[in-house]
Formats: structure tokens, C-alpha cells, sequence
């Protein structure tokens, strides 16, 4: 394994401290719980949004604490749900009077730890509920009954309940827009390589040079298949079309395109797969409203991307421009 | 990890048992996790046991119940992942199942099977799982029902009979899971390709059981 | 070679295209030489800034164009400098009557070229004027007389000469902010494995699984030695102790820290390796007073980091934190 | 890429070569630059002499300079990287050496080393180096010596001869590289570990000339 690593037990308390380190005004970093929170949370006039999920899927979530994001996130280790203890600390912590959203990515340990979580801080007299993200194409609903996975797709849930709850949206408010949101965003993703958890040491799975996973989990959960590598064009067709058909997206829509990078593609590679998703969606007479180029779910240290489309209306139009300031940024 | 040395009841020793079992197969568990998961399961159990053990003289023994509580309240509030919430529910439940019984050793090879089915009967309602869906439901639920069956045959089997029995049927069940396709948990969006390999669960709960059942002679 | 690429040829074309597709409001591009500039360059009262290098560095250069920083970019094929005739084509279109400052990383082909389009361009009565950057401490100069390569350090220097620019700086001005950011800019990095260009189609150099480059080039060159793999916090202590002892930094100094990942490095990574460049930094005594985390300087798919620390004073301070807009963002 | 047919002067058969030998070499050339540079070499080459191949009928004739001058700004505008300039100045160079000269298949043996000496001049000046520094010079300006002494040996030497005495002059030249440590270009950052591999700069030009020596008989 090579990686910027000291103890793989201590990975996702490092990693933290650094965050907290190079963000002293505006983060709070609580170890006993794992938890980021923005050093003004929670504010009285203001739903607090939480989320939380394993690590390993850095910027999400706890690079995107800040004004007009999160107000929280509580990351469990590596690619593991938190406690639902541990949720339920942070929950506490950045209780508002108006409520806290919590959004969660669907997977069983995510849904369990916070289902446990929004009851405990019911019983407290705290407004908390709980929105699933479910945007992932690549696993079929029908086939398997614990449903879609949440992937990239919640980042546009963040920053339009974000945005909303900036602007004093009450709870039932900002739940009716973090829940349109993840109805009208589709993505899937495909790797090129497999990643390296810490702890494990070792590729999560074994990636012949000539194959690729398509449709792939950003915990490194097989896809739809596995595929001959072929050109980027190629590659990036049947992303663009599994997504554009699910919704399905069709001409005249305008969308947000997000080309996300998971982990460990560089930025270059991504903005040339940007471009051939946006001429493709063009040939569909599918208008790219806005666009997002990089990573924002990644996967550890695998080659890949994802490719996720968000149905835009004016109100979307309206909170994802809203500003925005988490720790992610170039200046 | 230090062993706490003191001599103990049975229901000590099972637990204790479990839990050094965890630490002890942190590689083996995640690396069956990693054929179809993502393997964490190792790493999530063996993190939560090892408070279980460091913090294994503390814990109130004021009765089985209150025991089993503490050891699953270290569980839920230490272990993410999917096995935190379904261990510690297993352990919450298999404590209110004897919340009657006065003493950690006065417990009978009946108290033991009602433990194991509440454990059981937990993890389906957290897990929205059931028999069948490739989870280590499909160990606990056939090894207890051979142990009862065991228990019912009369003759008062001796302890090492049964864990022996235990040991035996969850074996068997956990290698069962092989040819089954996962319905819950991060395995089930792999479709088919769960197909061929154990379940990782149901293979610790066996390799659990085997250790209780090959130490039970040198128990504290 | 596992990377989203069509005809390796392509690469960087494809790129500026995705590029300029996902910029349509404030970049454009010119296919013929391989340029990306702000769509409102140049401007009359605001000296230009152009910097270009070879390609596989993103979002160095072309991704840093914008308000508050480049007014172009003209970048090469992948790790070769853009031929002068593309430079001076560049600097033709930004013409400002305030003049065009030209900011080039310290290697031969760049100076070259540079140099070249520079004496062109003032044949035409541009008035056009060069600077070099040479952050890389790995490299003595006293051993080889190229002198030091510029790497990573080179943002500051666009970020700062950038915003003085847009304040209505004159180049004289403009220019010596540049040269000073330079002269109190220190980088090193080093890498855990090596990068594939897309034209190789294999990686640059052999790096046995247990070994890294220390001192590792931007285009992959050697660096100081090969080591063994060892922990976070040693691998960061060379980096820190080699950066800090090479202005010299002391005890008492405020300081910008970078922690750039070189492309295949995920931003989890960065952020532990950031909390430990900032508490050894702390150590000596030194106060990270900015930080930047993130990819800035890029070596392609290269896993691995770079440390660079800038020696601040209060018209730095001010200049850093100028308002800017890029490509490069989240929202 | 399609060979130009018409037959034409020495001057263009060898410019031609060069062209396509770059070309051919492509990968080879790249190689030898990723041992200890980055591996660019035969990628620049090959672009800018694949364009002086496919503008080929195209070029300005009026006389040796005229030509040469097309050829090193095709060279200089579309090569980048350190080769682009310094080739590109080699052309240019060769080109003032003969601007007296009025009729491409008029060239002498001197104006040759003429030419050559001003482009190892060129490349000197716009890359700051000399001879020993491990560069293309060092293949360089062994051949144009050997050259100059082939034909100054008198008995008019053939213009085969000659190019066999340049190929040979600079495969050996080139070879020699190879103990040398750099101290110009992207190699000259790595030390000591540029010593052991021959400069891929060099053995381009060894390359071409063994090229020109090889088919010079069968020049159109
Ligand atoms: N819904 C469920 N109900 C019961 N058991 C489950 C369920 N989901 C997963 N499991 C069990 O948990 C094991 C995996 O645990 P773990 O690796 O911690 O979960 P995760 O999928 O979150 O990484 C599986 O092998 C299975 O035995
Ligand atoms: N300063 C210089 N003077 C003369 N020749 C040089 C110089 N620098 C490099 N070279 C030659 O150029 C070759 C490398 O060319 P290329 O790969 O295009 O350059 P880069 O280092 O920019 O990638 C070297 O093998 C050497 O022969
Ligand atoms: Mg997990
Ligand atoms: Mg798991
Ligand atoms: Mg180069
Ligand atoms: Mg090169």
C-alpha cells in the first residue's frame, strides 16, 4: 500500500485534525465523536444540516461543512457508517429550534445509525429528520430490495438545502427540496482501477490492466460489469446514456452536469470526459445549464469517475448559484 | 490485549470468548468481506471487542441483564458500519430476554436458546432481514435451533455438548451461505457475483462458535 | 495505460475543449494555439498576465485563468513546453497598453520559447516582460546550472501578481511583486508512484512498491534519492525540514502552507499530510497563517505530495487574499 | 504519411530523412528520454517533422536558404518542448550559412559542414550549452569535424563516402554519451543518474545519419 498514512486506525482522526487545522475559524473539530461542525452552528433562525456517512469519499462530507452547506457531518472510519452514537453527538451539538435535516446516502448501516440516531434525539424534544439520497442508476431497484445507493447526487442535495436553510426555509421547507432534488438526479460511475483502504492495505478488488468496472460503488461495490477498456468517448456514451435513460432526462431539458472524479483521475482527464458528455448530452438536445468539474464523492484512491445529471427548474437554478463557503476551494 | 484473568461464569466466558474471537480474526473477516463487500467487517467487530475487552472489569455484573447491556451499549456507541447497530441490537435484545434471572451463573441451556433467538428476532427487525437473504442470520438461527434441539433431547447434555453442537451446525450453516445471493447489506448490490463465497457474517459466527466450543473445557 | 483518453494526440486539445464547454461565460479558446484566455482579455487599464508550460500540470495554468489571476494560459503537449509561436500568438491577444507580464517555470524549453515570443512580441511594440519562477529546493543549484525548477510555488506568484494586476498595478509593479513572491516561495515534493503520459502509454519510471522519489520533478524527474516507504509523519518531516531550511524559515516567520497532491493522491490524504506539515511547522515555531490544500501543481496520475511555504508580510497577506475567480471550484 | 515522389536535390533527400527517420523513431526516441528525462523527445520530434513531411510540395524552392527557412519555421512554430527552439534555430541557422547560395542542387561538401557548424552555433547559443554537456552537440560536432576531415583528406571523397563517415562519426559520438552526466536540459536535474544511458538528443542524430548513409544510394 502506498499512502500519507501513520497508523490506519488513526487515519480518519488525522485527516480530521489536519481539516480542522487548516480551517480555525470556521470548522470545530470534536474527536470524541469524529465530528465537523461549523464554529457558528447551530444558529437559531437557521434548519442545521447534518450528514454523515464512512470516510474515504473526501470532499463528502466533511470538507463541505461551512455557510451554505452542512453545519455538521459525522464521518464514520473508512467506507463504514458512524455510530449511531456518534451521530446522535453531533445531532445534539448543532440543535437548532427550527430543526435539523439529516441526509443520508442509502445503505443499511447509514439508514440503521441514523434511524437510531433521529429517535434518540426525538426523545430529547429535537425537530430531526431524516432525508435518503438514492441517486446511484447502476444497481436496479427491481433486482435487489434494499434499494439505490446514495452517491455523488447528494452533494446538489446539500447545497440546495444549504442554500434554503440560509435563507430561513423552515424543516418541512427544506425537506421538500433536499427530497426534489434527489428525485430529479441520476448518476453512475465507473472504475478504472480499484482503491486501497487503509486498513485493509490492499485493493478492494482485483482489476485486470485491459478491464473496467462499470457502474461501480464508491465503496468499491461491483457494477453493473465488468468491461474492456475502450476509448473515453466510448466509456463516457454508456454513462451518459444509462443516466439520461433512467430519469429519463430528454430534449429540452436543462440540467446540471457533474463530472466527478473519484480519487484518482486527475483533473485533466476529467475535463476532457467533461466535454465529451456535454456534446453528447447536446446531441440529445439536452441543455447544459451548469456545470461541476471534479471531485466532490470520491472513492479513496480509485481511477474513475461518475457521471451525474440534476433536472433544473428555476428554483434549483437559484439555490445551487447561491454562495456558498466550505473548505474546499483553490484561494 | 490483555485477558482479564478472572475466573468467571459461562455466560463471561461466551461473551469473552466472542469478543477475543473478533479481535483475533480482524484479516480473515475483512478479507471475506472484501470478496463481495468492501471490507470493513473485520476492522468494524474487532474495533468495537477490543472495548469490549479493555473495559472488561468495569462492567456492572449486578445481573445477566445488566452485563449483556453494557456490552451491547459498548457496541452501538463505538461500532459503525452495518454490524454496529445489528451486534449491539443482538446484545440488547439477548439482555432483555433474561432480564428476570438474578445471577450471571445461574443461567440454564434454556435461558441460553431464548438469548439466541432474541438475538436473532433484533437483528431482523433492525436489519429488515430474514432467513435466507445471505446474512449471519443464517448461521445464528440454524446453529440455535440445533442447540435447542440438543437441550430437548433430555439427558441433560453437558455444556460441551452443546457448544460442541453450536459449533458443528453453525459451521455447516455458515458454508450453506455459499451458493446463496445476497438480499441485504452491501453485498446484495452485487447481484450474482455474491454468489460463490460465504458470507462473512455467518462465517464469524461459526468461527465464534468453534472457539467457545474447543475452549469450553478450559474455561475460567 | 488506464486513463479516460481517446487519441492520445487529442489529449490536450480534448481538454481545453471540456474546458472552455464548461466555461462558455468567461473563457474561451483557440484551438489553433492550444490557448485558453478570459473572454473580457485584454483590458485597457490592467496589465495581461500569461503563464503556459507543458500540459499534465492542471489546474496549472489553464485552469487558473480568470479574474484575479491569469489572463491566459498557453500550455504545451504534455510535459513540453508550447512552441514560441504559441506564446507570442497569446500574448498578440491579451496586448494590454499597460504591457503583458509572462510568468515561466525555470526549465529550458520554456525559457526558450518564452524568451523568443517575448522578443517578438516587443518587435511589435508589445511591451512584454518575462519572469522566471524557480521554487523546487530538491534541485541545488550549486550542482547543476540550469538552476531550480519552478513548481507548485508558481500559483502564489499568479495569485499575487493576479490581484495586484486587477488593483490597477503597473508592470514594473506587478513585476516586482512576482519576483518577490518568488524569492520567498519554497517547494519540495515527492512521489509514491510515477505518471503515465498519455503519448507513453506506460509510466515514466520503475518505482518499486516499498521505495518513493524524494525530490520528485513535476515531469517526473529524479529527485534527491529513492527512499523506503515510511510513515506520514517522517515522509512529511524530510519535506518540512528541506523547505523550511532551504530560505531559511525561523522560529517567529508567518508563512502561506501548500499541500498540493500531484494527481493521484485523494484529498483525504492531503488534509492528514497538512495537519502534520502544521504542527511540525508549529514546532519551529513558524505560524501557517494561510493554508491551501488541494491540487494546484499536478505531475498527471502521480500519487504524492508537494510542501510549499511562503514567507508572508502584511502586502502578501493582503494580495493572497484578494478576490478571484477560476474554473477551479466546487460550486 | 505520404513520401513526396519527386526526385530532388541532396539537400532536400536529406532533409526528407531527417523528417522521416524523426517520425519512424518516434517511440524509440521517446524511450530513451524516459529513462532519465521525461519522455517527450520522440513525441515533439515527431510532430513538427510529420507536418514538414505532409507540407512538403508545398515548400518554397527559390534557393537552399528559402528552403531551409520553411523548414525551421514549420519547426519553430508547431515543435514545443526544448527541442522545438533548438531545432528549429539549427534550421534557421543552416539556412543563413548558404544564402549566398542560389540553386538547391548546388551544394558543395564545404557548404555542408558549413551548414552544420552553424547549426551546432545556433543551438549553442539558444541552449546555453557546449560540447560535454550531454547534448545533440556532443553527436553533432564530432560529425561535422569528421566530416570537414573526410573532405579535406582531398581525392573527392563521394558524397556516399562522406555520409558514411558522418554515420559512423556520430553513432560513436552518440555512444560516447552515455558515461557523461548532463548539465543542460531536463536530464541535467537527475545528476548522477543521467550518467549510464546514452542522450536521446544524440543518438537522433546518430540515427539519421546511419539513415542518410544507408539509402543515400537510392536518393530520388
Ligand atoms: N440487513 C442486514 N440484516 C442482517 N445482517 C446483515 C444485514 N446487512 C449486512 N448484514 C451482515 O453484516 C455483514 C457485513 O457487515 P459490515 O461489513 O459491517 O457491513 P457494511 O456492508 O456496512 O460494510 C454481512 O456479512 C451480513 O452478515
Ligand atoms: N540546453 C540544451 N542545449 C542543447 N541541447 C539540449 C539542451 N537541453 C536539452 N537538449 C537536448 O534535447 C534533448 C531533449 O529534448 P526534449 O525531450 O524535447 O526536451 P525536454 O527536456 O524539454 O523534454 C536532450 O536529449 C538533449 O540532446
Ligand atoms: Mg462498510
Ligand atoms: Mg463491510
Ligand atoms: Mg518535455
Ligand atoms: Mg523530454
Amino acid at each position: 500500500m502506498k499512502k500519507f498514512v501513520n497508523d490506519p486506525k488513526d487515519f480518519v482522526a488525522e485527516m480530521l485534525e489536519g481539516l480542522a487545522l487548516a480551517n480555525p475559524d470556521t470548522l470545530r473539530y470534536v474527536p470524541e465523536y469524529n465530528l465537523i461542525m461549523r464554529a457558528d452552528a447551530p444558529q437559531e433562525n437557521k434548519v442545521s444540516i447534518v450528514q454523515g456517512s464512512g470516510s474515504g469519499h473526501e470532499p463528502s462530507h466533511v470538507m463541505s461543512v461551512g455557510k451554505g452547506m452542512l453545519d455538521a457531518a459525522c464521518p464514520g472510519d473508512v467506507f463504514a457508517a458512524p455510530p449511531a452514537d456518534f451521530v446522535y453527538e453531533t445531532v445534539k451539538r448543532v440543535a437548532s429550534p427550527k430543526g435539523v435535516l439529516l441526509l443520508v446516502n442509502n445503505y443499511t448501516g447509514d439508514r440503521m445509525a441514523f434511524e437510531m440516531a433521529e429517535e434518540l434525539a426525538q426523545a430529547d424534544g429535537i425537530e430531526a429528520r431524516t432525508l435518503f439520497i438514492d441517486d446511484d442508476v447502476s444497481v436496479q431497484d427491481s433486482t435487489y430490495t434494499v434499494g439505490r445507493r446514495g452517491v455523488a447526487g447528494n452533494f446538489f442535495v446539500m447545497k440546495a438545502v444549504g442554500a434554503a436553510a440560509e435563507r430561513g426555509a423552515d424543516l418541512d421547507e427544506v425537506h421538500r427540496i433536499g427530497t426534489k432534488v434527489n428525485s430529479v438526479a441520476r448518476t453512475m460511475g465507473m472504475a478504472l482501477t480499484a482503491c486501497t483502504p487503509p486498513a485493509k492495505g490492499s485493493p478492494l478488488f482485483e482489476l485486470p490492466d485491459d478491464e473496467v468496472e462499470m457502474g461501480v460503488g464508491i465503496h468499491g461495490e461491483p457494477g453493473r460489469r465488468r468491461e474492456k477498456l475502450r476509448t473515453a468517448k466510448e466509456m463516457v456514451g454508456e454513462l451518459v446514456t444509462a443516466v439520461t435513460e433512467d430519469l429519463p432526462f430528454e430534449s429540452g431539458d436543462r440540467v446540471a452536469l457533474m463530472v466527478n472524479g473519484l480519487g484518482g483521475t486527475p483533473i485533466g482527464e476529467l475535463y476532457l470526459v467533461y466535454g465529451l458528455a456535454h456534446k453528447q448530452l447536446a446531441e440529445r438536445g439536452i441543455e447544459v445549464h451548469r456545470s461541476y468539474v471534479g471531485e466532490y464523492c470520491t472513492s479513496l484512491d480509485m481511477a474513475g469517475v461518475s457521471v451525474t445529471l440534476v433536472r433544473l427548474d428555476d428554483e434549483l437554478v437559484d439555490l445551487f448559484g447561491a454562495p456558498a463557503e466550505i473548505p474546499i476551494r483553490v484561494f | 490485549m490483555s485477558s482479564p484473568s478472572t475466573a468467571g461464569s459461562d455466560l463471561e466466558f461466551v461473551v469473552r470468548t466472542i469478543a477475543r474471537t473478533a479481535v483475533d480474526n480482524e484479516k480473515q473477516f475483512g478479507d471475506l468481506d472484501a470478496v463481495a463487500g468492501d471490507g470493513d467487517f473485520g476492522y468494524s467487530l474487532a474495533r468495537g471487542f477490543e472495548i469490549v475487552l479493555a473495559d472488561w472489569e468495569t462492567f456492572d455484573r449486578g445481573s445477566p441483564s445488566d452485563f449483556l447491556k453494557r456490552v451491547a451499549m459498548v457496541i452501538s456507541k463505538r461500532v459503525g458500519g452495518t454490524s454496529g447497530p445489528l451486534w449491539g441490537t443482538a446484545f440488547l435484545r439477548a439482555a432483555g430476554a433474561v432480564k428476570e434471572r438474578p445471577d450471571l451463573a445461574g443461567l440454564s441451556g434454556q435461558d441460553a436458546v431464548a438469548m439466541l433467538r432474541a438475538a436473532a428476532e433484533g437483528i431482523k427487525v433492525r436489519g429488515r432481514s430474514d432467513l435466507g437473504d445471505k446474512t449471519l442470520l443464517d448461521a445464528l438461527i440454524p446453529m440455535t435451533d440445533a442447540v435447542e434441539k440438543e437441550l430437548g433431547a433430555g439427558g441433560g447434555a453437558s455444556g460441551a455438548a452443546v457448544a460442541r453442537v453450536a459449533a458443528t451446525s453453525a459451521r455447516a450453516a455458515a458454508e450453506a451461505t455459499t451458493p446463496m445471493q445476497a438480499m441485504r447489506g452491501r453485498q446484495s448490490y452485487t447481484g450474482e457475483r455474491s454468489i460463490g463465497s460465504p458470507d462473512p457474517g455467518a462465517v464469524a459466527v461459526a468461527v465464534m462458535a468453534e472457539r467457545i466450543a474447543d475452549t469450553w473445557e478450559s474455561r475460567g
